[in-house]
């Protein structure tokens, strides 16, 4: 059935209890998303250091199960990355669940893979897409540092 | 007309949703549409179709007159005094803007005051916004109590000599409270001051009778009312549409055209520019019909039986909280899950064919006073049952199981 | 598809008028609908019914996708750069209300100047007329040539450095001309003009290209298209649309709503408050594709072929005379008989069967500047033959006959 | 077949040769009206004298035969009478076109009756009682000097 999939263990624990969800002291990088359909919010503070590493990331907001446990998984698997890497990492994401089979960066571990993809359920559910990446987008704005509030209406 | 058999009148409930039958509660946002008004729209297209006024072929004349008998009809179903105060619209959003734009280009200037509700729908409070940019008018919100209903004093307390109109919804699209659109009226004509209703929950559910309510204007949704989308109506005091400047404008509702003035044609036509909605109005005519034939008395003991039996079951199922318990409540039953977000609701309610809605319902004042991002609403309509209503509680529980609460 | 056989789709021709075959020479006012389209609102309403964007749950996601499915295919249909650039609207009329109010709130002041011409639907006159009236900008005529065209000189003559906008229709629903918007286009941009094109009598019977005509906004009228009542688009290049403010305010177009303040969503949602017309945007899916199976080429091609069949016969006609002779002609055969007032025609063509037009169409600048204060309209339809012609030219004979001419 | 009752030899007499077609000099009474939808305009002139009788009656327009032809036969047939029949004539003419059998008012003769009943065949081309009625109402508007532009959208 497609909604065991979609509210999978891992989804539901990250969703219940989001990893870095709160504010990074001294971050260097931010943006805001906002999904005007649901209300759904997401800030995400970003420290990259020297290196353009990421220090510590962190996050804000509130939403569903899916966009709380992306956002949290997210921020879990991109610590201790450097700028390119993240970025790579996003891009894999987006495409993977817009719409290819699996992930092909060669950044993260399989295990990590593994994690990130629970989120694939959601590509049964196109209305709940956005919620699975409006972190993401979220997070390529505050690297980018482009300074526009990310609104999911305008992302696919 | 038999209130428990009405279901079989709505083709739609033939259909499988994920295999499952559909249990339709989302008619706040849009309700179903009788196999009637579908029939009509195709008969009408097949059969009958022209544009409507222009010409005086055969295909025409009947057309204009079958688009006319929806206005009459319509103007009896609501007790207005003229067929004329009857103005179609595409929609109830387009009725409320017809009316902020020219009664504010014609009687606003900087300092008035509006006062609308914590309750309005965003289509009831963009459009007095836009005054408030171009005009610099002040716009006022009476406040909910903790039952989420607004009292007469919430209004009577706002009011000032600068107050020039009151925009106010009929039944919230959220907390279901009904206000006491009459005695508001009442209490603001004793001040000379105008009253708008946002009648989109009204119209589906209440007893209408505009001299009654003594309104100025009244707005309405026909695809919430068991009618073709695409299509709304404006009530409006014949006065106020003698007084008020034209709203659109093209072809149909103007009186003369030259190169240096324009003249406007009179009522109905002069709030009509360009092609209307010729199908939708004339098939509305069966929307009217059917809500006649089964009573909007029964309709209105129908759903509030339902709505009290929702309230009972989800008030007994812990961890569901209701939004908003007003004395006086329409057939909209919003709720929040402990730990769980309206839209993973949503999307397992759905799994079992129960349609619901959840988000902020185009009331993002609303669900920031209660401090909620989102919520979930089972919204009633004439074709819903108890049935409808356990089978939503059950999949509330399968919500629960699944988030392990 | 064959084009002879296309009358076979149109429903509306199994049905009889005054015991007649139906004539229908009124697609310039609107056209009839194929059975396609006709079926696929009847399949919405009876399977598949929900509002579109608003509800996570399986009817409301089929019903977004499908809707969204028609801006894309119209997108491809007049190619436009961008889906977001086709924005649904109640009737061209309203497209055009749109542009003239959004773009005259941002960017005009006292004294700028606005051109026309006199071929102008008043749909394409009122709107700017408006801001005549709010904003103090002039409006100014190109004249027609004495074959009822509009030539690039004509409205060369005109522009002026206060010249803010060039608003004119594609193709005269009176005197059939097509004007060269590409030139005109070409011209206004040379000079930072923006053009607006009522695309009315274009879009049903032309092929288009928005990024090869260049103009910055084109209005359509769907019913004139084929499609269902009730619905317009307007093509607006994406700049514009992320420039102008908002027009009409509600649900579903707003990003976030504070008691202080408003921002607006992003394109599409920015122009599209409220509850859209759904069931009538998702069957003029329908009506596109009809189009594309035929081929507009094709369309072209037949209706050209119609004209000219019509303008000969009617020619032949003594005491005929056809209104305006453009070298480059729609599918639109305006005349006058010699007296016999258009009114009289149209009421004995009607116990034929054949239904035209008779009036100013709204067209009253041009009447007058003709001397005519009415004229009858054949206006020609995918599903017009030569017979129909004939039909016509024997029913013109029938009224010189009762009136002994 | 109803078209040989409405284009009556009388009408397209009338239509063709309408009576009364000019302007009253001296009038001391009139009004205009129009019909937005087909562009017919009527002016109507009136020159009542002492004890308010019809002395002249005339009018200006153009318009389809049904309506030049129902204002000439109008105003032919209430020269010479007074106010208050005029109305009388007017109020029965228009209770005629819209639903009655026949005139009832004993003001007429039974030929010139006779002539007026010619415009009953209208009744089954609703679209063209209004060119039919315009010269009435604006006739009506000028003896109540309202002093109001006749828009035939308005009546029935
Ligand atoms: C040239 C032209 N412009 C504008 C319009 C107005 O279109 P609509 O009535 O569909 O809004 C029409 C049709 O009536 C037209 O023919
Ligand atoms: C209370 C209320 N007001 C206004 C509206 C807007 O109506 P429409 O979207 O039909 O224009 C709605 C429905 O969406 C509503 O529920």
């Amino acid at each position: 059935m497609d909604l065991k999939e979609l509210y999978q263990e891992i989804i539901l624990d990250h969703g219940k209890n989001p990893r870095n969800l709160r504010k990074t002291t001294n971050f260097n990088k931010d943006a805001k998303g906002h999904n005007p359909l649901c209300g759904d919010k997401v800030h995400v503070y970003l420290k990259l250091d020297e290196d353009k590493k990421v220090q510590d990331i962190s996050f804000e907001g509130q939403g569903c199960a899916i966009s709380m446990a992306s956002a949290s998984i997210m921020t879990d698997l991109v610590k201790g990355k450097e700028e390119h890497e993240v970025k790579e990492i996003v891009k894999d994401f987006l495409e993977m669940i817009k719409e290819k089979d699996k992930l092909n960066n060669k950044i993260l571990e399989e295990n990590e893979k593994t994690k990130l993809m629970c989120l694939s359920g959601v590509k049964k559910y196109p209305m709940r897409v956005k919620c699975a990446t409006l972190s993401w987008h979220t997070l390529t704005s505050a690297i980018d540092n482009t300074q526009q509030e990310i609104n999911s209406e305008n992302i696919d | 007309m038999n209130i428990e058999n009405i279901k079989k009148q709505f083709p739609i409930f033939n259909n499988k949703v994920h295999n499952n039958d559909l249990v339709y509660l989302d008619s706040a946002n849009s309700s179903q549409k009788p196999q009637v008004v579908v029939d009509r729209i195709y008969d009408f297209y097949t059969k009958e179709f022209s544009n409507v006024g222009r010409s005086v072929h055969y295909l025409a004349v009947a057309a204009t007159n079958l688009y006319e008998e929806t206005r009459s009809l319509m103007q009896k179903y609501i007790n207005a005094k003229d067929p004329n105060e009857i103005v179609f619209t595409k929609g109830a959003t387009e009725a409320i803007n017809l009316v902020a734009n020219t009664f504010g280009q014609k009687f606003l200037k900087e300092g008035d005051e509006i006062i609308l509700t914590e309750l309005e729908h965003h289509s009831n409070y963009v459009p007095w916004h836009y005054l408030r940019r171009s005009k610099g008018i002040q716009i006022k919100f009476a406040e909910i109590n903790s039952e989420g209903e607004i009292s007469l004093e919430s209004i009577e307390k706002l009011m000032t000599s600068k107050t020039k109109m009151i925009a106010i919804t009929h039944l919230s699209n959220v907390t279901g409270a009904i206000l006491p659109i009459k005695e508001i009226t009442r209490l603001a004509h004793s001040k000379n001051i105008p009253v708008l209703i946002d009648g989109c929950q009204g119209a589906p559910h209440l007893k209408l009778d505009m001299q009654e309510i003594g309104c100025d204007f009244y707005a309405i949704s026909c695809h919430k009312m068991y009618g073709p989308t695409g299509l709304g109506i404006l009530y409006a005091k014949k006065k106020w549409l003698e007084t008020l400047p034209p709203y659109q404008g093209g072809g149909g509702m103007i009186s003369e055209v030259k190169k240096d003035g324009i003249t406007f044609g009179d009522l109905p036509n002069k709030y009509e520019a360009g092609t209307m909605a010729t199908a939708q109005v004339i098939a509305f005519a069966e929307s009217i019909k059917f809500l006649n034939q089964i009573g909007i008395e029964n309709i209105e003991k129908h759903e509030s039986e339902l709505t009290k039996y929702g309230e009972e079951v989800l008030r007994k199922n812990n961890s569901v909280k209701l939004v908003g318990s007003p004395k006086n409540k329409g057939s909209v039953l919003s709720f929040t899950l402990d730990g769980i977000h309206a839209h993973d609701i949503a999307t397992i309610l759905d799994e079992d064919g129960v349609a619901i809605r959840a988000g902020h319902h185009c009331c993002q004042i609303l669900h920031d006073k209660l401090g909620l991002s989102a919520t979930a609403r089972a919204s009633l309509g004439v074709y819903n049952t108890k049935d409808d209503i356990d089978k939503l509680n059950e999949s509330i529980n399968k919500c629960k199981k699944i988030f392990n609460k």
